[in-house]
């Protein structure tokens, strides 16, 4: 058995004729914080709905604690996405409760009584390390879009996965209330020992919190027959040791043509911050 | 083999509404109770519906015009018997002109009313009766209950209808009565149809309806109060109900009824009515003449003598008129 | 000078808009009554106003001589319970058969051709059939209703699950739950909302089946007396029963909308 | 394992699994119709196939004695001709004023009221009306059709209107348009898709209303022969027609998601 | 006259018992670059709406070049928000070319045979402004997020407005596109002398693409009834002034608690950029 925990030995993922990835080869172990950029199209959604179960590999190996992945969804991987990720018929607690619930009635999927109170009990513990015990009785509409990204994160956790998926959570909110999710999510990550994949489509975001950036993109093009060939993982760096060369090449994979100054000095904030 | 449960369907008609009566004022049951047995009444308000549902079955009796009994359930190769035969319409059914007074003007125009029906038989009769064919107009189909509000448009010329619609229609201005059923009397009979096969193995259900029947026939002769009720529950009121019995000819008394029956004249009705029939295609694909389905009178068989599916039988009238029920 | 796209009515305005086509129908009506009287005193097809005022104290007022009852209540008593128990009844077949055909993959490849077939035929048409298949009683004309309205609540149904995220479904796996702990959780308590939605589009269609199976076998109820009554054209009982009947149906339909947003308050935020 | 609900059938699977439950009914009816023949064997309810086949060979094959025409094709070009026109007018009407209704507010104002309380009257209760008004001639067919559908037609297109983004109207205002080129450049362009969407929910109705209509008053056409053949339960005649109706219900509706697609790439493509 | 093109005179809107804004005073002059910042809620589209003309003030006087402001639109004023700005039944071209066509047909807003050709190049022409000729056959729905605002600027410019109104219009896109947006907007600004006003989000941007910044806020609370008070105008920076502790308080009336030290550097880049 291999010491990782999660591998992908020569993956690809093919809908149809249309090659999305191929050749993935990774290793990730425990506790590692792996942020994913890659232009709109190329494929980091299906590489997490391969990890999460929700599409199976076409061909090649995915291993998660050395076995087999399990190609459905399951309570050790847990997901937040960046909409419809909350129940909007449940308020707060009922969101977290109800995984719970699930656990602890297996026919209805609904407690009573003393057991109801232990899991609202539970939820609200979560609820208090996300910040959002004082809006507990709320529902999901009546929380801005930050609020109801950590209620999502709360409902992820109650259920202590190993591994934690994140597709561009924090996308939808504003520039400063993306900063406070940045700060919640690092905590925590050290706090539980996640292990964390993240897709970004800002490239700040994603130096500044991962300690693993991976850049997805194609090797090969056909300008005839552009589903011919699949995006593969271009880039694996261990965040901090960016070369100025990578940075230009990841930069134009990514196709912003304009010039981001801050992201080195955001990556000494991080060491910082992420240690 | 014999049952216990029958049920009787009626629609609302002049001729039937004693069955109503007899319903509610508890006759039916008191008679039911008598032979030992259960009879559920009930009521249709759409005539065609309930002899459907007589032919598929769900029903052992069900009230209708003789040329109903044969196109529809005898058609249907239900063996059906005609057991009480309780009036003939003698004016009840009508040929209605806006424009013309006779049936000859009626040449070229649309007419209005139930295809296939008895409406229908009364206007083929009217036009043979002058000579002419329904070639000569052209027959619109159109629902009973809408027959009335139809006759106040412009575009409905011609009508042919029963009562209660008739009085309707003719107490609007401008309405001519060019052909009724009192020109062909006898013709349009009013009848209890009985399953036939039911009626054999259960001789009590038959006794229990005559009974009552007659029963109910008596107390509308005599009393104004049940006339009134049973037109209340037609939708209008005791003169408006008497109206309608002008134009029918009720038999009260079993007697007249049997008499009617054994009467020769009936053979030859039917076999108006067969022909008629036939001509429309009533009597099934199978059909290759008028006769191809039998019809049993007191004064003998129209048609096929191996298929005979209808069938007048005035016993169970006979024993009321001689008091045995 | 603003456009008239841009000019909004104030309140009272509003009103007196609203209300003036109402008051020209009825004067329209009035004309059209006095005319038809002029030629004909006895005309029965628009009866003027005392004719209503007579006709509805004589059924809704007055008991009846033959029972005793009030025929207008009785009717009306009658029909709404046949309506509620079949709108009822299709809501019940059609939330679940929506529900599971929309959530079961396999379950929804295996009816919904059939259920789209169905919904295509026109009841009207097979009346006869209905008839002998659910019999004549009470039953029959419930039956009808739903026959009429349960495919378009199924189809309706089914839609607004396949509508509902994948997110949601993928996230309560991740939570742990199974197939029918996900339908009774997740799927259920939010299709719940989309039924009164459903319910509401489809009523006007059950006022229909419940006229029409009432105009074929029954001995009461409001269809039933237009029909027994349209023999004799009498207008002044049929056109108070119709406004009587629209009435009705706009407090069912104001009724479903009050209880869905009572009920279901999330559901109308956030929209 | 999987859960139920991830479970999806392949395309062959689904499609034997969509055809079962229709082999299943014909083996019902099959069963059904023997057990009656062996009861009666001139039984009318259920016939065999062979008396179906004998029925549409004698009414679409074979000239009809009297008149020497196909009763079948006749009817079906009658009834067909009835609906479309009925539909084409509804449409016309519902566009026209749902899209003034929705996008004048004075005018809402006036209309909404009138046509919400017309849209909850049932038709079928004030069909002697609807002859006065529109006689009984072919035209009366065509009005029932129009009666049932534009109510709501027009509602649901004035919700339509409604529901297009202010911006949207904002931007046209401040590009220079008036209360007209808006009208007619920006809100009827982007109207006419969810036209097509309204009448495939409301050609059921459409559809219910002309075998009404038809069972009414006719000479020809599907649901005048329904009715003719219903007083002698010429099922055999019946079951035909219905599933011939049907199939032509289908097809209309299946048209209309066509032409959608093909006129109007942008609004499929924006959902 | 005054010499201003928009001016506030202790202007107001409120909605019912609800007061939005009030003692708002202000002059801008042609040429100028107002973007606004401000707590979500506040008030800063209805700020926008008065200029516009679909909502009218309250009390007070609004004057544009020194006449009262017509309560209507009109093409003096154009607009682009955040989404919905363009009409989807239309191709790219279309989109630019109606404007043409409302002017030149009074009745169906339809140009036929020449003029339509003519209304069409015009349309080319701005689509060659805003980068987008080479899209211009496409339906919206065929474009990006960033495509589409390209689109609807373009649209905004065809009527030559005095004043160009934006709200949000880049909160829905991507960092790498934003930046794009923002130098395709001050080109624009700069090549047609435009007066704009524009709303956002981000402070970042608010500081990057101004000379002017006005912070939305309320000066007086009422904690028991919250809509007692309007919000006003409380900061009103010429850009490149900023001093560390108006900084810090717009920053709290933001309610970003996150350390933003990039922005002063964006201010000097924007200085190079911008003059
Ligand atoms: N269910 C599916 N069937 C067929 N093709 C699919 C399916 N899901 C995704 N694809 C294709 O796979 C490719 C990658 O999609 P994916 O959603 O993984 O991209 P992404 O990198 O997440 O893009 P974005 O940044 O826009 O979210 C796309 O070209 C898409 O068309
Ligand atoms: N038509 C309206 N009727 C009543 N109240 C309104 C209306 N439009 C806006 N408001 C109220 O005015 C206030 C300001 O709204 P506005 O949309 O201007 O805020 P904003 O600053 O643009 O917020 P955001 O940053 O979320 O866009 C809000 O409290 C809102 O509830
Ligand atoms: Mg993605
Ligand atoms: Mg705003």
């Amino acid at each position: 058995m291999s010491h990782y925990q999660i591998e992908f030995r020569h993956a690809q993922k093919c809908y149809g004729e249309n090659i999305v990835l191929e050749n993935i080869n990774c290793q990730v172990k425990a506790g590692e914080f792996v942020t994913m950029v890659g232009a709109s199209g190329c494929g980091k959604s299906t590489f997490l709905k391969m990890l999460l179960g929700t599409e199976s590999h076409s061909k090649g190996v995915v291993l998660l604690d050395g076995e087999d992945i399990v190609a459905e969804p399951s309570p050790d991987r847990g997901i937040v996405f960046q909409k419809y990720s909350v129940f909007p018929h449940l308020t707060v607690r009922q969101n977290v409760a109800i995984a719970k619930e699930f656990e602890g009635s297996p026919l209805l999927g609904r407690l009573f009584g003393n057991r109801r109170k232990q899991a609202l009990d539970e939820a609200d513990k979560w609820l208090e390390a996300v910040g959002l015990i004082a809006a507990k009785d709320k529902y999901p509409h009546e929380l801005s879009g930050g609020m109801q990204q950590r209620l999502a994160i709360a409902q992820a956790l109650i259920k202590h996965p190993k591994v934690l998926l994140l597709d561009e959570p924090f996308g939808a909110l504003d520039p400063g209330i993306r900063k406070d999710m940045h700060k919640l999510v690092l905590e925590l990550w050290k706090k539980y020992e996640l292990t964390i994949f993240m897709v970004t489509h800002d490239l700040n975001e994603g130096f500044y919190l991962g300690t693993r950036l991976w850049v997805f993109d194609k090797t090969r093009h056909d300008p005839h027959a552009p589903n011919r060939f699949g995006s593969t993982i271009t880039f694996d760096l261990p965040v901090g040791q960016t070369d100025a060369a990578s940075f230009k090449s990841i930069k134009s994979a990514l196709k912003l043509n304009e010039s981001e100054t801050d992201i080195n000095e955001s990556l000494m904030t991080k060491q910082a911050n992420a240690s | 083999q014999a049952k216990e449960d029958f049920k009787v369907c009626w629609s609302i008609y002049v001729g039937w509404m004693p069955w109503e009566y007899g319903d509610k004022s508890g006759i039916v049951k008191k008679w039911a109770d008598k032979y030992d047995i259960n009879i559920d009444v009930v009521q249709f308000n759409d005539y065609v519906e309930s002899m459907n549902q007589y032919t598929a079955g769900e029903f052992d009796a069900c009230t209708m015009a003789n040329i109903d009994a044969l196109t529809i359930p005898a058609a249907g190769g239900i063996d059906s018997t005609a057991m009480i035969v309780g009036d003939f319409s003698n004016g009840n059914d009508a040929v209605i002109l806006k424009d013309g007074k006779s049936i000859k003007d009626a040449k070229g125009q649309s007419i209005n009313l139930v295809e296939l029906s008895v409406s229908h038989y009364l206007l083929a009769r009217g036009l043979e009766s002058v000579g002419m064919s329904e070639r000569d107009v052209k027959v619109v189909n159109t629902s009973d209950a809408d027959l009335v509000s139809a006759y106040t448009t412009k575009d409905v010329t011609a009508v042919a209808t029963w009562n209660p619609l008739v009085s309707e229609i003719l107490s609007m201005p401008k309405s001519n009565k060019v052909f009724d059923s009192s020109n062909i009397p006898g013709e349009i009979i009013d009848t209890l149809i009985v399953n036939t096969k039911v009626l054999e193995e259960n001789p009590k259900f038959g006794k229990a309806l005559t009974g009552a029947w007659y029963e109910i026939m008596d107390e509308m002769q005599k009393s104004k109060k049940v006339r009134a009720h049973m037109g209340k529950a037609s939708g209008t009121d005791l003169a408006g109900f008497e109206s309608q019995l002008d134009s029918t000819k009720m038999f009260y008394k079993a007697k007249d009824a049997v008499e009617f029956v054994n009467s020769p004249a009936l053979k030859n009705t039917m076999e108006y009515v067969a022909k008629f029939s036939f001509n429309h295609g009533l009597l099934g694909d199978g059909a290759a003449d008028a006769g191809f389905i039998g019809i049993e009178t007191p004064a003998g068989v129209f048609g096929d003598k191996g298929n005979i599916q209808l069938r007048f039988d005035p016993s169970f009238m006979e024993m009321a008129a001689q008091g045995k029920l | 000078m603003k456009r008239w796209i841009n000019k909004k009515p104030s309140r009272p305005l509003a009103i007196v808009l609203g209300i003036l086509p109402f008051i020209l129908l009825m004067a329209l009506y009035q004309w059209g009554s006095e005319v038809r009287k002029v030629e004909n005193p006895n005309d029965k097809l628009l009866p003027s106003v005392s004719q209503f005022y007579a006709a509805i104290d004589r059924l809704a007022f007055t008991p009846s001589k033959r029972t005793g009852e009030y025929l207008f209540w009785q009717d009306t008593f009658s029909s709404l319970k046949r309506l509620l128990m079949g709108v009822a009844c299709a809501a019940a077949i059609g939330l679940i058969l929506g529900l599971i055909t929309g959530a079961i993959p396999l379950i929804g490849a295996n009816l919904n051709p059939v259920i789209t077939a169905l919904s295509l035929i026109p009841p009207m048409a097979v009346l006869p059939l209905l008839f002998i298949v659910f019999g004549l009683g009470e039953l029959s004309k419930v039956m009808l209703i739903i026959v009429g309205i349960t495919p378009f609540l199924i189809r309706d149904l089914y839609q607004r699950t396949k509508d509902i995220p994948q997110e949601q479904l993928v996230k309560a796996q991740t939570l742990g739950a199974n197939s029918f702990q996900l339908i009774n959780r997740v799927l259920l308590p939010q299709i719940l909302p989309r039924l009164l939605d459903a319910l509401r589009l489809s009523l006007g269609t059950a006022w229909l089946f419940l006229i029409a199976a009432e105009a074929i076998a029954a001995t009461e109820g409001l269809g039933y007396r237009i029909f027994l009554v349209r023999r004799y054209l009498a207008m002044d009982v049929i056109l108070p029963y119709v406004i009587w009947i629209t009435f009705l149906a706009f407090v069912l339909d104001w009724l479903l909308v009050k209880t869905s947003k009572k009920v279901f308050p999330w559901y109308h935020a956030a929209k």
